[in-house]
């Protein structure tokens, strides 16, 4: 093991860290392409997770699972720019509030 | 596979209907007379098909598409077939296409409520059966005179009592499924293992309330009134006759054979519920004065008589509860399609306006009587014969006083029967209603299967016991 | 394949006995389905049907009598009605005697109705109803077993309301039918309690079974298994409380009144008695009930027949009181003399009640008898039958009434009840009083039929059932007088009046006469301590002095000269005075309706109207509101604000990892 | 050690600016400052090729794509942060939430590290030399996983075609709802979007 890698809590602590940042972003924020942005960092700090894990179990399963995730992610982006483009042409703002059918 | 086509066949068929244009009103509903008809003539040439079993689900439990006849479902299905086949013989609706349709799924859901052995196929055409009833309330309702307004009124009751009663009898399938490890086991003599303290209690209390609401069991009963009042007649004739018995059956095959205890401790409760409904049935009955009120409200009495027949574990009185079941179907059925070819010729239900239809109308007046004297349960027809025995089952297990309260609506019903039946049909001829042609032949053939099965029970009740009815007899006699 | 002999007669097969008992159920169902095609074929149709069972039941009477092994009587099982429940006809002596009587008087009343209805709307399905009445009664007495008594008891039931309410255009004949029908059913429900107490006890709905192990009753239970049954006597054969129905079933057709309720269906109670002798031979408790309830019956119809006006309702009462007579001779246990009094009355009752029916058809369906009299002279023919009928009712000496009446009385006496003995000659007087005071005021004096009824007191003719309302309806008016030969009424009456003189010597010669040594196989014997002899002839002579004296007031007051003269005042002093508790037969249709039908219809209205919407359904609408109530407060979550759903997943996430966090820290 | 703690410091402080930053531009900045340094962070787990496609995938092309919706959107204008905030104290629980993550997360890494466990798992001690290799990647990519990635295929297809029924219409829809006052009032900022659309 080399002796710069740091432990591997380190590296799930790290992820965990990203994810809630993405989550704050999500909730916090009411630009939809930053609430996009936010997601991005939350599959990040998945990949993260699933590559520390890979390394920690030397098995590369974790690697092609993070593989997909980027994937996901692409398409998720492409989509979600896509409802946001939609969404600005049809109400000619962006707001996420705006979105508001579902309410009760 | 016969059963299964039994199920399966009309549901499809119902649906295929919506393919037809609109305006081939007699094609439709001659394919809806055919199907009937056929489903009565394979349940009357093939009594021994065999099961039809596909295993579906393993966990968390197991569950299967199995269906088959049982002792009681055989001959419920029978009468089912009978009484829709009449039904839809007897009388012509609007849109004859989409009725038609509805009653055809109507029919092959009941089917399946009383051809499924597995408690949750059960489950779901129990919840499955009340859809087509909604809609031809919806469709097809005639506005109630009832306290409750407008037919959607009692259109949504109807389904929001009863789906609360489903609901329930979905969750206590799958606790029972949970805890019993497998749900196929309707009529399934290896599997009567009565389930434990701590879960049958609460199983018991799903699967009692769904019954008793569907029943319906005093005080669960306010849907009905409104429902049979709105509904249109055919259809009427096969929920009254049929769908109310589901409740009563699944009492019967899955109360008896797998919550014996907590039958037994929910004893004294359904004996009180039971006295309540027949006394209290009778009795509005006899001032009601809508006609089909009276109807329901008799229904009411007669069928918290079958309750106390089930709930007193006594062999006779469940022979007799089958008896009276079929009994009751049949004679609940003719008098509803009477009743529904009175309102087609007089616009009006109510005793208030009605009367001396009995001169230009005797085949009318007739089919009317008939029906009502088995309903008053006449000796030798087939009301007095399931009263008999339930009554005598009543006295055997020792309740004496149960089986006295239950002559009493008997001397009631006679009173309201011919209330109903004389106000109609007898006193001076009206000049003020409508004068329309007396009964078809066809329509009054419509009625010769009910009433010629009234008879043949009255004669010869041992038919239905003496060849079917002796499997879930024996499970109550184990009980004892 | 040997059969058994079955306890109660010798089985085998006697298919004359089916003839018998389905030929009329195949008139009945031939002249309902095609009656109109028939038109007036429907009535020689409908007779010919009873006519050959009448005599196919002469040609049985050999089987009937047959005495085997102590046994009497054919047994034929017929099929299984349940398991263990059979079914099956039994024709020995008893069911004879009934079997006979409903044939023959039954076949006579049917030739008489041929002209009595003749030209009737409804000609065919009247005959229909009649064919199936009969069918009915003979199920009734034919079955084996109790469940197939109470079919028959239903179906005579049935078959008495749609005769009663024949003309069902009248509102008062449809409102006398479901009188009817409803007490009737009070008496089923009876006797099907105590079918269930008897299968409870024994097992077995068979007559056989059931007398075989009386033994596996309590005292106390035999005697609640006998009240049931009699509840069903009492409302069958109109006893006290249950008779109300009676006078108003005069509603119907007179020969209906005549088959149904005089000569048949209304003695149906004593044959159940009669069928069941072992039962109260072995309970004391119900021969004294049964013997009191008779007793009251027989004096209370008396007083009431002195006070009515309508030739029918008279008549009614009459048979209510004779009822009372043969039920009082079956309580006590004098099964063969309640049995024989069934005979004779079967006999003089029909042809009192055919007679007025000649009178009254004459008459243009008059039935109040103050505006009859001096018919004397106008219908000689009726003259002579009615008065054949009162001597035979009466009890003269000589006629079959006296015979039948006389074994009553002093079997009552012997059977230790000299209290109902008392009643019983009390009886007879009055009833030789108002017999004759209908035959003075019918046949005697001036013909007051163009009188004005009001200066006859006729007040409510409505409400005293009389032509007023009967004879309205144009259909009906027009059905009478019409094409049938005369012979075709007094044909049928004039052959009744040999039975009404001759049939009561069958028991002339006490104990060594026919009758008793007929009986003898049959009836158990029931010895009662403190039981008197009356020597026959001081009985007889003692029932005549009464009789005589009834007589003689009823002389005095209607059939003196003198009186006849101011027949019209005097009439009119006697409606108008005649004291109300009579007038309104003691209440019993007030009490009735006071303490059962306006109470039931108001607990009905309580329940469909205010119970089920307001109290069951409020229960149910406030679930419906709390439900509500939930939702709209769920609702409020319900934000729209995608970031709002994004926190509250957030936090159930956090809420999931501080569990397993914690968690996992404990373990 | 401290390359660790140095590349993981900039990647939160990156995160912290992706989430804060006013402008959206700003945003795709610091996310892109964030993936590259995710990136090397692959790099010492011997993620080889996650690196390399973290770089080419996600900073290459996900993030041009929202530079290129940013400038669609906005090009010259100022659409964002408008209106009224309808939550405006949302961020208080969401902090409060990101904190209790954090205390949670720290709790179990302190008390992983003062336990030891789970550490690499028995059996598993050295590596082969291969792991993370491209070529061991793509062994498993394309034999033992192959119909993942497949699907993986069909997956970005339907996605495409999602796009271009979703944004490929060419006319815009007209309002379907009545304008707000507040709508009104933005009608001259919306204006030139529109044409640009157009």
């Amino acid at each position: 093991m080399t002796q710069w890698l740091a432990p591997m809590e380190s590296y799930i602590a790290l992820s965990a860290v990203m994810f809630f940042l993405g989550v704050v972003g999500v909730i916090a924020r009411r630009n939809p392409l930053i609430v996009l942005m936010s997601i991005e960092l939350m599959f990040n700090a998945a990949n993260l997770a699933l590559v520390t894990f890979a390394k920690l179990w030397a098995n590369n399963t974790g690697h092609i699972f993070a593989f997909l995730v980027i994937t996901v992610a692409a398409a998720e982006a492409a989509i979600g720019l896509a409802i946001v483009v939609v969404a600005f042409r049809k109400q000619q703002y962006v707001d996420v509030d705006e979105a508001s059918v579902l309410k009760g | 596979m016969i059963v299964t086509a039994l199920v399966l066949g009309p549901i499809l068929i119902g649906l295929a209907l919506y393919a037809l244009p609109k305006s081939a009103e007699a094609l439709a509903r001659g394919a809806g007379i055919v199907v009937a008809m056929l489903a009565a003539l394979a349940v009357i040439f093939f009594p021994h098909a065999g099961d039809a079993s596909v295993h579906w689900l393993a966990r968390p439990f197991d569950a299967a598409f199995h269906f088959g006849y049982g002792p009681f479902s055989y001959w419920i299905v029978l009468l089912l077939a009978l009484v829709t086949l009449s039904a839809l013989t007897a009388l012509r609706v609007p849109r004859a296409r989409d009725f038609t349709a509805q009653m055809l799924l109507l029919l092959g859901a009941m089917d399946g409520v009383f051809l499924a052995k597995d408690l949750f196929l059960f489950a779901l055409f129990w919840d499955l059966m009340l859809l087509p009833v909604f809609l031809i309330m919806l469709g097809w309702g005639v506005p109630s005179h009832g306290p409750a307004g407008g037919r959607g009124t009692a259109a949504w009751r109807y389904l929001i009592y009863n789906l609360a009663g489903g609901l329930c009898l979905l969750l206590a399938t799958a606790a029972f499924g949970v805890v019993h490890g497998s749900t196929d086991v309707i009529g399934d003599p290896h599997a009567g293992v009565a389930i434990g303290e701590v879960w049958g209690g609460w199983i018991f209390a799903g699967f009692a309330f769904a019954f008793m609401v569907k029943t319906p069991v005093f005080p669960f009963h306010t849907w009905m009134p409104d429902t049979y009042t709105e509904l249109p007649p055919p259809a009427v004739a096969v929920v009254a006759a049929v769908q109310s018995k589901a409740g009563l059956y699944g009492f019967v095959v899955i109360g008896l054979p797998f919550l014996g205890a907590q039958m037994h401790d929910a004893q004294l409760l359904m004996f009180v519920l039971g006295i309540a409904g027949l006394l209290y049935g009778a009795f509005a009955a006899l001032a009601q004065t809508d006609v089909k009120r009276i109807v329901a409200y008799s229904s009411l009495s007669h069928l918290g008589l079958m309750v106390l027949g089930i709930f007193s574990f006594d062999p006779t009185a469940l022979k007799g509860v089958l008896v009276y079941i079929i009994a009751h179907g049949l004679f609940n059925g003719a008098l509803f399609l009477s009743l529904g070819y009175l309102e087609a010729r007089e616009e009006t239900r109510s005793l208030t306006r009605l009367g001396g239809l009995g001169a230009a109308n005797p085949r009318l007046a007739g089919a009317l009587v008939i029906a009502a004297l088995a309903g008053l349960g006449l000796p030798g027809l087939a009301g007095f014969a399931g009263e008999l025995l339930i009554i005598t089952g009543l006295y055997h297990g020792g309740f004496v006083v149960a089986s006295i309260f239950a002559l009493i609506p008997i001397v009631i019903a006679a009173a309201y029967m011919l209330r109903l039946y004389q106000t109609a049909m007898n006193g001076p001829q009206r000049l003020d209603l409508p004068q329309r042609k007396d009964l078809t032949w066809i329509e009054g053939l419509a009625l010769v299967p009910l009433v010629a099965g009234l008879v043949l029970l009255g004669v010869n009740p041992a038919a239905l016991l003496t060849s079917n009815g002796t499997e879930t007899v024996s499970v109550v006699s184990s009980l004892r | 394949m040997t059969v058994p002999a079955h306890p109660l007669g010798l089985e085998g097969s006697y298919p004359l006995l089916f003839l018998i008992w389905l030929l009329p159920l195949f008139g009945a169902i031939l002249l309902w389905a095609l009656g109109p095609r028939f038109k007036s074929f429907a009535g020689p149709i409908g007779s010919t049907m009873i006519g050959v069972a009448f005599l196919a039941t002469l040609a049985e009477w050999h089987d009937a009598t047959a005495i085997s092994g102590g046994l009497a009587g054919a047994h034929q099982t017929l099929f299984t009605w349940m398991p263990g429940f059979t079914f099956g006809l039994l024709f020995d002596r008893l069911a004879l005697i009934w079997t006979l009587v409903i044939t023959g008087v039954g076949f006579l009343i049917h030739v008489y109705s041929m002209g009595y209805l003749a030209g009737d709307k409804a000609f065919a399905r009247f005959f229909a109803y009649l064919n199936f009445f009969i069918f009915a009664m003979l199920t009734l007495v034919l079955s084996d077993n109790f469940a197939g008594l109470l079919v028959g008891w239903g179906l005579v039931g049935l078959a008495s309301y749609f005769l009663i309410g024949f003309w069902f255009f009248k509102p008062t004949a449809v409102a006398a039918a479901r009188k009817a029908f409803v007490i009737n059913v009070v008496g089923d429900v009876g006797i099907l309690f105590a079918i269930v107490a008897i299968v409870a006890h024994v097992g077995s709905i068979s007559y056989g079974d059931t007398f075989a192990q009386i033994a596996a009753f309590s005292p106390h239970d035999l005697f609640i298994v006998c009240l049931a049954l009699f509840i069903g006597c009492a409302a069958k054969s109109a006893q006290v409380p249950l008779h109300t129905w009676l006078p108003d079933a005069m509603e119907g057709p007179t020969p209906v009144s005549a088959l149904i309720h005089a000569a048949t269906m209304v003695t149906a109670g004593v044959y159940l008695i009669a069928r069941c002798a072992p039962l109260w031979t072995a309970s004391a408790d119900a021969r004294e009930l049964v013997g009191v309830i008779g007793a009251l019956t027989a004096i209370a119809g008396a007083v009431l027949g002195v006070a009515q006006w309508d030739i029918k309702r008279i008549l009614a009462y009459s048979t209510m009181s004779q009822i009372g007579y043969m039920i009082m001779a079956v309580g006590v246990g004098a099964f063969d003399s309640g049995v024989l009094h069934f005979l004779t009355h079967a006999a003089f009752k029909a042809q009192l009640f055919l007679g007025a029916g000649i009178i009254i058809h004459n008459l243009n369906n008059e039935q109040d008898v103050r505006l009859m009299g001096g018919l004397r002279k106008t219908m000689p023919f009726a003259f002579i039958a009615m008065l054949t009928g009162v001597l035979s009712i009466c009890g003269i000496p000589g006629f079959s009434g006296s015979f039948s009446k006389d074994a009553i009385l002093t079997a009552t006496l012997a059977h230790g009840h000299p209290w109902l003995y008392a009643i019983g000659v009390l009886t007879a007087g009055i009833t030789a009083y108002y017999m004759f005071r209908l035959f003075f005021i019918v046949f005697f004096g001036p013909y007051r039929g163009n009188v004005d009824p009001s200066d006859l007191g006729v007040r409510h003719p409505e409400l005293a059932g009389t032509a007023a309302s009967a004879g309205h309806h144009p259909e009906e008016m027009d059905a009478h007088h019409a094409h049938a030969p005369a012979w075709l009424m007094s044909g049928p009456v004039a052959i009744l009046i040999v039975p009404t003189v001759l049939i009561g010597w069958l028991a002339f010669g006490g104990a060594d006469s026919p009758w008793t040594k007929f009986w003898e196989p049959v009836f158990p014997k029931v010895s009662e301590a403190g039981g008197f002899v009356m020597p026959e002839l001081a009985g007889t002579l003692l029932v005549l002095a009464v009789v005589l004296a009834g007589f003689a007031v009823a002389y005095l007051r209607y059939g003196a000269p003198k009186v006849l003269a101011q027949s019209v005042p005097r009439l009119r002093t006697e409606s108008v005075r005649m004291p109300p508790v009579l007038a309104n037969a003691y209440y019993f249709d007030a009490a009735i309706d006071a303490l059962f039908v306006r109470p039931s219809m108001l607990l009905g209205r309580f329940f469909g109207s205010i119970v089920d919407p307001l109290v069951i359904e409020g229960v149910v609408h406030e679930t419906a509101h709390t439900a509500g109530w939930l939702g709209h407060l769920f609702r409020s979550f319900q934000t729209g604000l995608v970031r709002v759903y994004a926190l509250s997943i957030a936090l159930g996430v956090a809420c999931f990892a501080i569990y397993y966090v914690v968690i996992g820290a404990a373990r | 050690m401290i390359a660790f703690w140095l590349l993981s410091f900039a990647l939160i402080a990156t995160g912290v600016f992706t989430i804060t930053a006013g402008k959206p531009v700003y945003s795709v900045v610091g996310l892109l400052g964030n993936f590259v340094i995710l990136a090397i962070l692959y790099l010492t787990l011997n993620a080889e090729f996650l690196a390399v496609i973290q770089i080419v995938v996600y900073s290459g092309a996900i993030l041009i794509l929202f530079l290129f919706v940013i400038a669609l959107l906005s090009s010259g204008v100022k659409p964002f942060d408008i209106g009224p905030d309808r939550a405006p104290r949302i961020g208080v629980p969401a902090f409060v939430f990101a904190l209790i993550g954090l205390c949670v997360i720290v709790f179990s890494v302190v008390r992983a590290a003062v336990t030891g466990a789970p550490n690499a798992p028995e059996g598993i001690t050295g590596q082969a030399d291969a792991f993370g290799s491209v070529g061991d990647f793509g062994v498993a990519l394309f034999t033992k996983n192959l119909l993942p990635f497949e699907v993986t295929a069909l997956l970005l297809m339907v996605a495409v075609i999602g796009v271009v029924l979703l944004a490929g219409d060419e006319k815009p829809a007209p309002p379907r709802r009545k304008p707000h006052a507040r709508d009104l009032e933005r009608e001259p900022i919306v204006k030139p979007v529109e044409k640009l659309i157009r």
